[in-house]
């Protein structure tokens, strides 16, 4: 046990308090209010009421992922891309 | 007394032990675990925000009616580990990577000689 | 690794047509029932794989190699980077869905979907199922290079991990 | 054409380095000089996209671009919420992609002669692009995940790109180290995202930034943001990474991690300023007649790390013998000095007393135009480094001398460097320390001394390094060596070029890119009210 690891614990124990008290004092659960009533959440209701209509797909949650934030999704293939290219560029031959 | 928050507690669970072996383990492939386990406690958040009582999944197909749970976050949560996923297979790479070069996968011993 | 034993070879041969179907569907369905691109394409990916296991890296490396497998990553990958660029010029902005709800555009996907229907239609959701199956042949690509190139690069019997 | 390159700029600019990483792969099949020529055209034509981007900024204020098309407030004016994904391009945002643009096409224009010996380089290129890619995206973004996702394409492409010479060990240890540090941080954000979302559902910064309250989750997702975004910006005592990233990855591609650097910081800004900009006057504690306004606490605890930084920086580089990494802690160093400006606005910015607000904008202006400076000084640097490992195989000071007989431009490319960045005039790095020295000097003299000391400091540490590289008898060894091919040459030509433009002329970039820049970031109302349509 030396300085660093009493540092290390230290710090993880202040980080891991932390945590907890912050799931305490976290959204509610079930998005439900007092009456047992949906909580309003615009933005998801206004994609739920509208996906059928503006995109045609029945699965809502594709629409979300391929059209109305599609340009994520090309970022997410995109990742997926860099990470092939670099394991592959990483297990190359080095000599020519 | 309500128990609303106890899936953000098994959030925090998640999320504290991957911290406690990226921070404390020595060995590299606990490390990457560490990372995952944060990931996955960060996914669980996610898709936990998005969630509504008595819901169906948010697809219209044979749906049984009534209410919908949001959509957005489980979007969010599919790119977040399809990102998780190219993380991963990187880290594991070097990890061959390091284990060839040095022979350990003990953080003690390998160290960087200043110049 | 040479491969494992005849009867694992035999029962992963046989039950890999069916692994490829059923994620082929999950790609196909994306906009109609749960799945999509992604999740289709880990599914295929992971038939890939269980081939790989079944006869060793050596074997697969002789049948595909990673450099066509990025060939047809890069193919999935600017498919879909074209679809979004085709809504830049036939549509008003970059992603824009330009074929949903259109019966003129070549009547592909085109169809309008009544809203709150609960019935199946695969003919709708425009640009949606072209991008899942550009996304599905990226994925599957993808995933396998990387299962492949790692399996090659740690495998002992060809002496390539030198420590 | 030009009509429409200019609407849907802000698309393409992220866009077309993307069509270029997939395409380099094709192209590289058919001929390495064919795909290099290739790569270079993406680069440049994204260039020459993010000029006319930053003149429709000029001209017009800020540009909002939706992806998919529509509106970019799908709510009311009171209520208001965005669906779709947003770029929304404001001054700073503009001058940051400047830096992003510049960057780029010096490290491409240098590999062709840099790289000729590596194998691989049709996924080296696929990658440069990559992070070429991401780093616009960070800085382009109006959207909070979206900002995440171009995170990770940068911090993975560049890792990889880092661990690229897998024969040293120590390469793709720093990669590790490198991976490990971004994956964590970005995980963080994405935390800090979540809890946004959770309470104002919404994932668009201006959004947020109208809706938000500042409860307790706010200052957690506030606390997490900073630190991880001062992670990936490398603010001491989190700089450990760059040091091994930048010493042990190629020179060409350091370049380009200088850029993403600054793009962390780019992103801690925005959240200081704009997500939580109405926020910052929020007081927070009442000794007797004393308020103590968030603003305060927040500069005065990057205030303490900057002066940190750049302390570290400097007595690092000056006890290293191993020329890139003593850049790298240089690098450091320069990263406190915007710090330091920008704690020193936050301090002030609650102030009544107008001398003092207008020190605190002059601090931010320099601070901003540091940004700028740092990034082409200490790139010039690193290309130099990269040039003398190229010539000689070596980057330890103890085994090179007498190179300015044989490598006469680079001698002189890395003077004009040497003199920026330990801001000496002619160059870029006077002006814009000069400014930060001179406001913060009103504010707090004690940290304006520091800052000058030091940064004679680092002068001391590269004319001892420009001694016993360049000068000094030659060793035996590194009699044959020759000057690096033509293509590095113009690459390290661009940067030195700008640099002494800047130097010689900074009024034109104070006046057309800096201080719309700083006024951008001060503007938060701004920023919201072009996505809700609030006046």
């Amino acid at each position: 046990m030396n300085n660093r690891d009493t540092y290390a614990i230290i710090f993880f124990a202040i980080v891991a308090v932390a945590f907890i008290f912050t799931a305490f004092n976290a959204p509610s659960f079930g998005l439900m209010d007092a009456d047992d009533q949906p909580i309003d959440r615009p933005m998801d209701d206004k994609i739920i009421e509208s996906a059928q209509e503006e995109v045609g797909a029945n699965n809502a949650v594709t629409s979300v992922v391929f059209d109305y934030r599609g340009f994520d999704t090309l970022g997410e293939a995109t990742v997926l891309f860099a990470a092939v290219a670099g394991v592959i560029i990483l297990f190359r031959r080095l000599k020519k | 007394m309500n128990v609303f928050f106890v899936p953000y507690l098994a959030v925090a669970a998640l999320i504290i032990i991957g911290l406690y072996a990226v921070i404390l383990k020595r060995n590299l492939i606990k490390i990457v675990i560490g990372i995952t386990l944060i990931e996955s406690g960060v996914n669980l958040f996610l898709i936990t925000l998005g969630f509504r009582e008595n819901s169906t999944a948010p697809i219209y197909t044979s749906s049984p009616g009534g209410i919908m749970s949001l959509p957005v976050p489980q979007a969010l949560t599919l790119t977040s580990i399809v990102i998780g996923v190219a993380v991963l297979a990187l880290m594991l790479t070097l990890v061959i990577h390091i284990y060839r070069h040095y022979g350990t996968l003990d953080v003690r011993k390998i160290k960087e000689v200043e110049e | 690794m040479s491969g494992m034993s005849k009867i694992v070879k035999t029962m992963s041969a046989v039950v890999f047509p069916f692994i490829m179907i059923f994620g082929l569907y999950v790609i196909a369905h994306g906009h109609l029932t749960p799945g999509g691109g992604f999740q289709g394409g880990a599914v295929v990916a992971s038939a890939c794989v269980m081939i790989l296991v079944a006869y060793g890296s050596v074997w697969t490396m002789k049948k595909i190699k990673e450099k066509h497998l990025s060939i047809f990553e890069s193919l999935g990958a600017i498919g879909f980077i074209s679809l979004a660029f085709f809504g830049l010029v036939f549509g008003s902005a970059f992603f824009y869905n330009f074929m949903a709800n259109t019966q003129g555009f070549l009547g592909i996907f085109g169809d309008t979907v009544i809203p709150a229907s609960t019935a199946a239609d695969i003919n709708t959701a425009g640009l949606l199922p072209l991008m899942n199956f550009a996304l599905g042949l990226k994925v599957i690509a993808g995933l396998f290079a990387i299962v492949l190139v790692m399996a090659y690069a740690t495998n002992k019997s060809k002496g390539g991990d030198k420590k | 054409m030009m009509d429409f390159l200019t609407t849907h700029s802000p698309a393409l600019i992220v866009a077309i380095p993307l069509l270029g990483a997939f395409l380099t792969p094709l192209i590289g099949k058919i001929n390495d000089k064919v795909r290099n020529i290739v790569v270079i055209l993406f680069v440049a034509f994204t260039t020459f996209l993010i000029a006319l981007l930053i003149n429709e900024v000029a001209t017009n204020g800020i540009v909002t671009y939706v992806f998919g098309g529509g509106v970019a407030n799908i709510g009311t004016l009171e209520a208001p919420y965005a669906i779709r994904i947003l770029f929304e391009i404001d001054g700073m945002n503009a001058f940051m992609a400047l830096i992003a643009g510049i960057l780029p096409l010096a490290a491409v224009i240098y590999s062709w002669g840099f790289m000729k010996e590596e194998t691989g380089q049709d996924k080296y290129y696929t990658l440069i692009l990559l992070m070429t890619a991401g780093m616009l995206g960070m800085i382009l973004t109006g959207d909070l995940f979206n900002f995440f996702v171009f995170l990770e394409i940068t911090s993975i492409a560049s890792c990889a790109l880092i661990a690229f010479r897998t024969d040293n060990k120590y390469s793709v240890q720093a990669g590790f180290k490198y991976i490990v540090i971004s994956a964590i941080g970005a995980l963080f954000v994405l935390f800090a995202i979540a809890i946004f979302y959770g309470q104002y559902d919404a994932l668009n910064m201006a959004i947020i930034a109208n809706n938000i309250t500042y409860g307790f989750l706010d200052k957690v997702a506030l606390v997490i943001l900073i630190a991880a975004l001062a992670m990936k910006a490398g603010l001491a005592p989190m700089h450990m990474w760059i040091p091994d990233a930048y010493g042990r990855s190629p020179a060409s591609v350091t370049i380009v991690l200088v850029g993403a650097t600054l793009a962390g910081l780019y992103g801690g800004l925005r959240v200081i300023f704009t997500i939580y900009g109405q926020q910052l006057s929020t007081v927070l504690h009442k000794i007797e007649e004393i308020e103590i306004h968030l603003s305060q606490i927040l500069g005065a605890f990057i205030l303490a790390l900057a002066v940190l930084s750049i302390f570290i920086g400097v007595f690092m580089a000056l006890k290293r013998s191993d020329f890139k990494k003593m850049i790298a802690y240089a690098a450091v160093a320069e990263i406190g000095y915007m710090f330091l400006a920008i704690g020193a606005y936050l301090i002030t910015i609650s102030s009544e007393d107008p001398q003092m607000l207008a020190a605190g904008i002059q601090s931010l202006k320099g601070g901003i135009f540091h940004i700028l400076n740092d990034s082409l000084d200490v790139g010039l640097l690193l290309l130099v480094a990269g040039s003398v490992y190229f010539a000689t195989k070596q980057t330890s000071l103890n085994k090179l001398g007498g190179l300015a007989r044989n490598m006469k431009y680079t001698t002189i490319f890395f003077v004009i460097g040497l003199l920026a960045v330990s801001g000496m005039p002619p160059m870029n790095g006077f002006a814009s320390k000069l400014m930060i020295y001179q406001s913060t000097f009103q504010i707090n003299p004690i940290i304006s001394i520091i800052a000058i000391l030091c940064s004679i400091m680092l002068l001391a540490a590269f004319v001892k390094v420009f001694q016993s590289i360049f000068l000094g008898p030659v060793i035996p060894s590194l009699k044959n060596v020759k000057e690096v091919p033509k293509s590095m040459l113009i690459g390290m030509g661009i940067i030195a070029c700008i640099i002494i433009f800047i130097g010689l002329f900074p009024n034109i970039v104070i006046e057309n890119l800096v201080t719309p820049a700083t006024n951008a970031l001060q503007d938060t109302t701004g920023y919201i009210s072009a996505i809700t349509g609030g006046v």
